[in-house]
């Protein structure tokens, strides 16, 4: 018998420019749950990319149940039981669950046992019972583009269940959940621990790490750092160990001083693509040196509500007042002009331009004005001089400085960059969606901070989060969305988690 | 076993020889294609050895064709120099249209449609201006204002109909080049035709881009007017899409149109532009083409040049100086084939071959550089190694 | 083919540029490629070199021609595409050129030129025995002509047509019609139609077939057809066809494109007879007896005729004594059929009995 | 009224099979502009091979109809890989590669055809004549008033499309192998993290266009001309890229564009010929295919998506 179901020994693997993991050894047994923490860029989706068979390491060994294996492909992943939920979901949009969930594996019958076919209803009744049998609520015929996250979330799961993986490897699966999502989520991993699997989590939330994990690798800059107990190592030390300094996720807030209207919006409607209205008559009001805060659930119209002031979405009705001027008809730029920031949801296919240079990307919104650009010539050298500026001040890393070809960059990174343009803009209104998203600690205690300072320099902030402790900890005053429509509105102290969840759901409307 | 480390050491022999020519990530735009072009050379010659003529010969005559190498006797007020200009005046078109088709692919749009942007501009400037009785002096700046206007008129018109109705502008481009072929050529057979050319009728001189049978030094020479502008145009172009706002909004467009319409760019208007600028460039290469080269239009024919600028366009990487270059090289063969196929016995089509050649060959441009790259990180890698142990 | 360089020695050095199919199109271009063929069998120390114009466009077929002429004693240019050489010729006067089908360009009022002898056939001579043919061999009474475009060669074709067709009609009092679309009816060059079935284009073949197709429809059963690759569908609608359906070739023997299997729809084909004038211009070329000028070429030179070698056609021997008969009038200038610009129609010209 | 639906389904059926040909290739990601060339590569193919058969083994062309449509799409098949390797081995630009494809393809087969034709048949013709198909009618089904027509004056590769066609169909909505294909065109990480390779499926996509265009350009080499001559490069093989993105790269919605272009384009002809216009005229009524589909294009356009991963290049490590 073996003692480790997996063993990874003295992996290296290099990409241009940097060795993403460095002669890094993990060890893990059968049955557990395993860990993996460390700050944007340590190498964690390297090394497990490399145990699925995407990646050839350039030196070291893997052992899979006491055997050693090279392992091509995922496919050949997939034989040895291995399965992983990528931090960016695989899934093709078009198909329903269940096409999703067979590619690759298509069970076939033979029509008047002859013509071969995909046998597409039996796989609709399968997937349905395995979602029933780990409780998952799936339904098979849906189509992926109909869903949200965390049900798409829990195709990926059955996906691997489907394979009978029993080798999961999941990468940050709950960055993009709520807290009952969440919840939900390490409910199921739980369960699927009983039923004997072996579990790696990728993650950077702490508390997850702390509830469900047995063990831990922690992992900096390539090197893995230590492997520790997590029923005996505090989250402060875990988050030391993996920043390599002190952390602290407390931050520190002064009262907010209100001061007079930035933001009025009224009875606001908007239509989504398909025509279906998905705020619904929401009005709110944002002061000077206010964050406030819109708490919900992902998919319920939070998103559409940045979008619209933003101007990136039409609306439908009611209006968007900045400083008392009615802006709803401004074009995006008239807007930008008149001091709206905005840090959007989807960061690789809004808030950048991957195939342009960092410096160029950090010039985005302001490429065209003075000193950027006179008389429509665009100045490079003043560009990049800002662009030194913002990489120094806030700390955004990468391989060429303003050069780097922003697609090149780590996603906390990016995200690091966008942060910096938004803030600079210096505008009156700063729209932040997810702002710390996929982040590692140590970044997120910075994104913070630089939040709260902007407030108390008399900014009004509009957040939109989906994690509760964000909410929590930085806003002022919290609206709870649920279903396109305003549930409640509170200052923040007057309202508890536990209250705020509910609101969420719809439950006390 | 010792024979295996043999080829292996030759292959690696090979290697470096390559990695030393292409290597360097500074010249690589320059390196790679001609390298690509002598490859293209190479596969040529075997097709001509296996035809049992010579090679070298064939291509020595070419470029004496092209007017790059001397021939060895010349045609009354003939001389390299007549030849030399006239591959110019030739090559002209094939560079307007090839910018044309490197604008729209810079802000992420397929302009399929040049050839029929040039028939249509190059139509109205015929019958508005050629057959006028202008002077020169207003004459040709006419013929270009109108290929202009022409060409960015339906150039817009296809992007508009991208940003208002959603029709892909391949599409759109495909029947606007049937429509335009087939009413054009309606309206020459019905009222411009010249029943000894078939064509449409001759165009004075006036009005022409290129200045024919200019005479010197015992010489008749044609200049081509449109050469010089193509070119300042070129430089202008480099600088616009490296310098302007306007070629950073185009080029943000065409990266992500998401991206830039967040970044407060209004991307119907960019996308708009973007073809504008486009047609209008294929609206210069047609009246370099029918008011300059030629004299008249050829009618229900589209310009094989407008889809030879897609080709030429991607060989010069989209930048107009690689453009230029690009089109000096496709036009040295086109233009030197007839005195090839004279003086050696190669059939014609031999230059279409060399010229589908390179175009095949230059597609694979971007996986050389890669693999270059990659071939280099591996071999740094070891050094690095072998000095560490 | 024969593909040999430029000679040694001072034998006669020749080259004939075609567009944009080549010499060996199997047509036009391959009969004036015969004739030179033809003269450098008699002359060994002479030779030919095949150089082809891609495009067409008489521009550019005329830069083709400045672009070698420098290397070559003699350039044959078959076809109107090369009607612009006499600028080439008047700087090149010890060249000697020999233009097919066409006239050369006016070039400050000079029409003729001394180094270029320029032919043209009499296309409503060939027309006017397609138009016997078919008269004599059709067995529903019904022909007609297909052209591409109303330019005055094809009108003379379909002119001539027409008028064998009536002389046959008024000598050997038959009622053959001919058979017109009027929506395919020809306008000319001055604007006056001409009726007839114009494809508007030589090289559509689809439009070809369509025109086939309705005239079988209408009852044809041979067709004379001059339109170029046109034509190649008016054969497709030929050969599709259920009845028997035949056609008329034009300018050379087109009996090989009309192999369909085991039979052939080619009931003749009427000639443009290009490969002997070239051979004779050569020949006057070689034994210094070169005259430049602008002919008009008739039957009275056996310039124009139509194949009656065995098994290249498939008319009877009473139809090709007939026709022969009336070739022999042709020749004499008895029988002058009408043409786009000679003043006669199809109704009344001189020999219509 | 029996013409325009005749003639507008011999047109019709030989433009959608190219179309389906294309809706392979893009809905498993790969661009292909190359149809044109693939169309008239395979018609040389499949005319070369007739006339080389029925030459040395003296058997009449027109019993090779079925051997040549096999090989044209043999030819097609084998030119595609051309495209296959550019696009998906060299990673170039799949637009690119297309155009390049369709000069090469030109280029070479009027080069190999005026070669073959005098160094094998000693002929002098840049033609091979392929002989006429049959035609044939239905007999009870073209009794039926008016649709009758469509079973009227059939060339047998009109049949052979729709088989084709239907299993085409088939195989792209309910196979194992159609499912990946069009997961490849959406999402080729998906595929590849399935275990599939992305590469295979997008290569047999590539050639099976390449087959269906080399069985398109042959069937119009039958109908319209019976040889194979350079005029088989009309640009159809564009007008099948228009008619597949008219159809929102969907079989059926495609059908659809290509019987609008058949029946406008021989009911354009009907039409000149009911009205007399004069030939002259003829060509303004060439455009009234082109005409109504951009008209039609201004009210079917706004939900047309392309695959979502269409024209990428497929790079595993690219996230
Ligand atoms: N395919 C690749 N090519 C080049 N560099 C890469 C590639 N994949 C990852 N890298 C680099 O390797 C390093 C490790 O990346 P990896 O994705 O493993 O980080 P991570 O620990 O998952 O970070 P995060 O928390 O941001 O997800 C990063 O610097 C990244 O830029
Ligand atoms: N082909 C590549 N070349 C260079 N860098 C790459 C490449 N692929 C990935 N990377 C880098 O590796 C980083 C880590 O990848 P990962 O999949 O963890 O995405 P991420 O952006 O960190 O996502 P998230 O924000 O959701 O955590 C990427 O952000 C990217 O910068
Ligand atoms: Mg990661
Ligand atoms: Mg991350």
């Amino acid at each position: 018998m073996y003692e480790y179901i997996v063993e990874m020994r003295n992996i290296t693997k290099r990409f241009p420019g940097i060795v993403a993991n460095d002669n890094i050894t993990i060890q893990i047994k059968k049955g557990e749950i395993y860990a993996i923490l460390g700050e944007n860029g340590a190498g964690k989706s390297t090394l497990m990319s490399i145990l699925f068979g995407m990646y050839e390491p350039d030196e070291g060994e893997i052992w899979i149940r006491g055997e050693r294996v090279k392992i091509l492909s995922p496919n050949h992943a997939a034989k040895l039981n291995i399965g992983m939920v990528h931090q960016h979901f695989k899934l093709v949009h078009n198909y329903t669950v269940t096409e999703n969930i067979i590619l690759g594996m298509e069970p076939i019958r033979k029509l008047g046992g002859l013509i071969p076919y995909v046998d597409i209803k039996g796989a609709n009744k399968n997937i349905a019972e395995l979602s029933k049998k780990y409780g998952l609520q799936v339904d098979p015929t849906q189509k992926i583009e109909d869903m949200n996250v965390s049900l798409q979330q829990r195709v990926e799961i059955l996906k691997m269940l489907y394979r009978e993986a029993e080798i999961l490897i999941f990468d940050e699966p709950t960055a993009l959940l709520t807290p009952q999502e969440t919840d939900y989520l390490l409910d199921i991993i739980e369960e699927l621990r009983k039923g004997g699997k072996t579990i790696i989590l990728i993650s950077h939330k702490l508390e997850e790490i702390k509830r469900v994990a047995d063990r831990c690798a922690i992992l900096r800059k390539g090197k893995l750092i230590d492997v520790l107990d997590v029923k005996e190592t505090s989250t402060k030390t875990m988050a030391n160990l993996m920043v390599g300094r002190e952390v602290s996720l407390e931050i520190e807030k002064k009262p907010a001083k209100f001061g007079p209207v930035v933001l009025e919006v009224d009875n606001l409607r908007v239509k989504n693509q398909e025509k279906v209205e998905v705020v619904k008559n929401v009005s709110f009001k944002i002061h000077k040196g206010e964050v406030f805060a819109i708490a919900g659930v992902a998919g319920n119209g939070q998103v559409e509500i940045a979008d619209a002031i933003a101007g990136l979405t039409e609306i439908d009705g009611g209006s968007i007042k900045l400083n008392g001027v009615d802006i709803s008809k401004y074009s995006i730029r008239e807007r930008t002009i008149e001091g709206i920031s905005y840090i959007p949801e989807d960061r690789q296919s809004y808030g950048l331009i991957l195939d342009f240079s960092l410096g160029e990307n950090l010039a985005l919104k302001d490429y065209y004005k003075e000193p950027f650009c006179h008389k429509g010539v665009l100045n490079k050298d003043a560009i990049n001089e800002y662009g030194n500026k913002l990489i120094e001040k806030y700390d955004i890393r990468s391989s060429l400085g303003v050069n780097t070809q922003v697609r090149q960059m780590s996603g906390g990174n990016q995200q690091k960059a966008i942060v910096a343009r938004e803030i600079e803009l210096d505008s009156p209104l700063m729209i932040f969606v997810q702002p710390t998203r996929g982040l590692d600690i140590g970044a997120i205690e910075n994104i913070r901070k630089m939040i709260i300072e902007e407030r108390d320099k008399g900014k009004a902030i509009l957040l939109v989060s989906l994690e509760l402790d964000e909410i929590m900890s930085i806003a002022d005053t919290i609206g709870i969305i649920f279903n396109g429509e305003i549930q409640k509105i509170a200052p923040a102290e007057e309202l508890t988690t536990k209250e705020v969840g509910e609101y969420m759901m719809g439950v006390t409307a | 076993m010792s024979e295996k480390n043999m080829d292996k050491r030759k292959g690696n022999t090979f290697n470096r020889v390559i990695l030393k020519l292409l290597g360097n990530e500074k010249w690589q735009h320059l390196t790679i294609p001609i390298f690509l072009i002598f490859l293209s050379f190479i596969a040529a010659s075997i097709i001509i050895l296996s035809l049992g003529k010579n090679p070298l010969g064939a291509f020595y005559n070419l470029l004496q064709g092209a007017g790059i190498l001397p021939k060895p006797s010349y045609a009354g007020y003939k001389s390299m120099l007549t030849d030399f200009l006239s591959l110019l005046n030739y090559m002209t078109p094939m560079i307007f249209a090839s910018l044309a088709v490197a604008i729209a692919l810079k802000g992420g749009l397929f302009n399929i449609g040049v050839s029929g942007q040039m028939l249509l501009a190059g139509f109205f400037a015929t019958i508005l201006i050629g057959y006028s009785e202008l002077n020169w002096v207003i004459a040709k700046p006419l013929v270009l204002l109108i290929g202009i206007i022409a060409g960015g008129i339906l150039g817009g018109l296809i992007g508009f109909l991208k940003y208002k109705f959603n029709i892909n502008e391949v599409v759109s481009s495909i029947m606007f080049n049937y429509i335009i072929q087939y009413v054009l050529s309606f309206f020459i057979h019905s009222y411009y035709i010249d029943p000894v050319s078939r064509q449409s009728k001759y165009i004075n001189d006036a009005a022409r881009l290129t200045l024919v049978n200019v005479e010197l030094i015992n010489l008749k020479m044609d200049i081509s007017i449109g050469f010089v502008i193509a070119i300042i145009l070129a430089i202008v172009l480099k600088q616009f899409f490296d310098k302007s706002r306007i070629g950073f909004e185009i080029k943000a467009v065409g990266a992500n149109s998401k991206g830039a319409k967040y970044a407060g760019i209004n991307v119907g208007k960019t996308m708009i532009l973007t073809m504008v600028l486009s047609g209008i460039f294929s609206g210069l290469a047609g009246v370099t083409y029918y008011l300059g080269y030629f004299a008249s239009i050829q009618p229900k024919t589209l310009p094989s040049v407008g889809f030879d600028g897609i080709a030429v366009a991607l060989l010069g990487n989209t930048n107009p100086y690689g453009i230029i270059g690009a089109s000096f090289i496709i036009s040295i063969i086109d233009r030197g084939s007839t005195y090839m196929s004279s003086m050696a016995g190669v059939r014609k089509e031999i230059a279409s071959v060399i010229t589908g050649m390179i175009l095949l060959f230059s597609a694979c441009s971007a996986y050389i550089q890669y693999r270059i790259r990659a071939k280099k990180d591996s071999l740094a890698f070891m050094a690095g190694r072998e000095a560490e142990e | 083919s024969k593909e040999t360089g430029p000679a040694e020695g001072d034998g006669m050095k020749i080259a004939i540029i075609t567009s944009p199919n080549g010499v060996d199109d199997g047509s036009f271009n391959e009969d004036n490629y015969n004739g030179v063929l033809k003269f450098i069998e008699s002359n060994p120390g002479a030779t030919v070199q095949a150089v082809k114009e891609p495009t067409g466009d008489p521009a550019a077929s005329v830069q083709a021609v400045a672009d070698i002429v420098a290397d070559y004693d003699v350039i044959i240019t078959p076809g109107f595409q090369f009607a612009g050489i006499s600028s080439i010729a008047v700087e090149n006067p010890t060249k000697k050129f020999v233009l097919i089908d066409s006239f050369p360009e006016a070039l400050d009022g000079q029409e003729e030129f001394d180094n270029i002898y320029a032919m043209m056939f009499a296309e409503e001579e060939s027309g006017f025995l397609a138009g016997m043919a078919a008269a004599l061999e059709t067995k529903t009474n019904k022909v007609a002509v297909v052209n591409g475009i109303a330019f005055p060669s094809n009108v003379n074709y379909q002119y001539g047509f027409e008028s064998g067709v009536n002389y046959v009609n008024a000598k050997y009092n038959k009622n053959v019609e001919i058979v017109e679309l009027a929506s395919y009816a020809g306008t000319d060059v001055t604007g006056a139609n001409v009726g007839g079935n114009y494809a508007g284009s030589f090289a559509d073949e689809a439009t070809g077939k369509v025109i086939g197709n309705a005239l079988i429809a209408e009852g044809v059963d041979i067709i004379f057809v001059a339109a170029g690759a046109t034509g190649n569908g008016v054969f497709t609608a030929a050969k599709e066809a259920a009845g028997d359906v035949k056609v008329i070739g034009c300018d050379v023997d087109q009996y090989d494109d009309g192999i369909d299997g085991d039979r052939n729809i080619i009931l003749t084909s009427v000639l443009k007879v290009m490969s002997l004038n070239v051979e004779r211009a050569l020949n006057s070329i070689k034994d210094g007896s070169f005259k430049g000028g602008n002919v008009l070429l008739r039957a009275d030179t056996d310039s124009t005729g139509y194949v009656k070698k065995e098994g290249r056609h498939q008319l009877s021997a009473d139809t090709i004594a007939k026709m022969d008969e009336a070739y022999e009038l042709l020749k004499k200038g008895e029988i002058v059929p009408a043409a786009n610009f000679n003043g006669y129609t199809p109704e009344s010209f001189p020999g219509l009995p | 009224m029996d013409t325009l639906i005749i003639d507008g389904l011999s047109f019709a059926l030989p433009l959608f099979i190219m179309a389906i040909g294309g809706i392979y290739s893009e809905r498993a990601g790969i661009t292909n502009l190359a149809l044109e060339g693939l169309q008239g590569f395979g018609a040389f193919f499949g005319a070369l091979w007739a006339v080389v058969f029925s030459h040395f083994f003296n058997i009449p062309i027109q019993k090779l109809f079925y051997f040549a449509l096999l090989l044209a799409m043999v030819g097609g098949m084998l030119f595609s890989i051309l495209h296959a390797l550019l696009c998906i081995k060299f990673k170039a630009n799949q637009v690119i590669s297309g155009v390049v494809i369709n000069i090469l393809s030109m280029a070479l087969t009027v080069f190999l055809t005026t070669q073959i034709n005098s160094l094998v048949f000693g002929a002098l013709s840049d033609k091979f004549q392929i002989g006429t198909s049959v035609r044939f009618t239905v007999p009870v089904l073209s009794k039926i008033p008016v649709l009758g027509a469509a079973f009227k004056n059939l060339y047998p590769f009109e049949i052979v499309i729709l088989v084709i066609a239907i299993i085409a169909a088939y195989v792209l909505n309910k196979t194992r192998f159609g499912l990946r294909l069009r997961a490849c065109g959406d999402n080729p990480h998906s595929v590849d993290a399935a275990g599939v390779e992305v590469f295979r499926v997008q290569f047999k996509a590539v050639l099976i266009s390449g087959a269906l265009s080399g069985l398109g350009g042959i069937s119009y080499a039958y109908s319209i001309s019976t040889n194979f001559s350079p005029s088989i490069y009309m640009g159809y093989g564009y007008l099948a890229i228009a008619a597949l993105i008219f159809g929102n790269w969907k079989i059926l919605p495609t059908l659809g564009a290509c019987l609008l272009f058949g029946f406008a384009r021989s009911g354009g002809y009907i039409l000149g010929q009911m009205l007399e216009m004069p030939s002259t005229f003829s060509d303004l009524i060439m455009t009234l295919p082109y005409v109504l589909t951009l008209l039609l294009l201004i009210f079917f356009s706004k939900s047309n998506r392309p695959p979502r991963a269409l024209g990428e290049i497929y790079d595993k490590g690219k996230r």
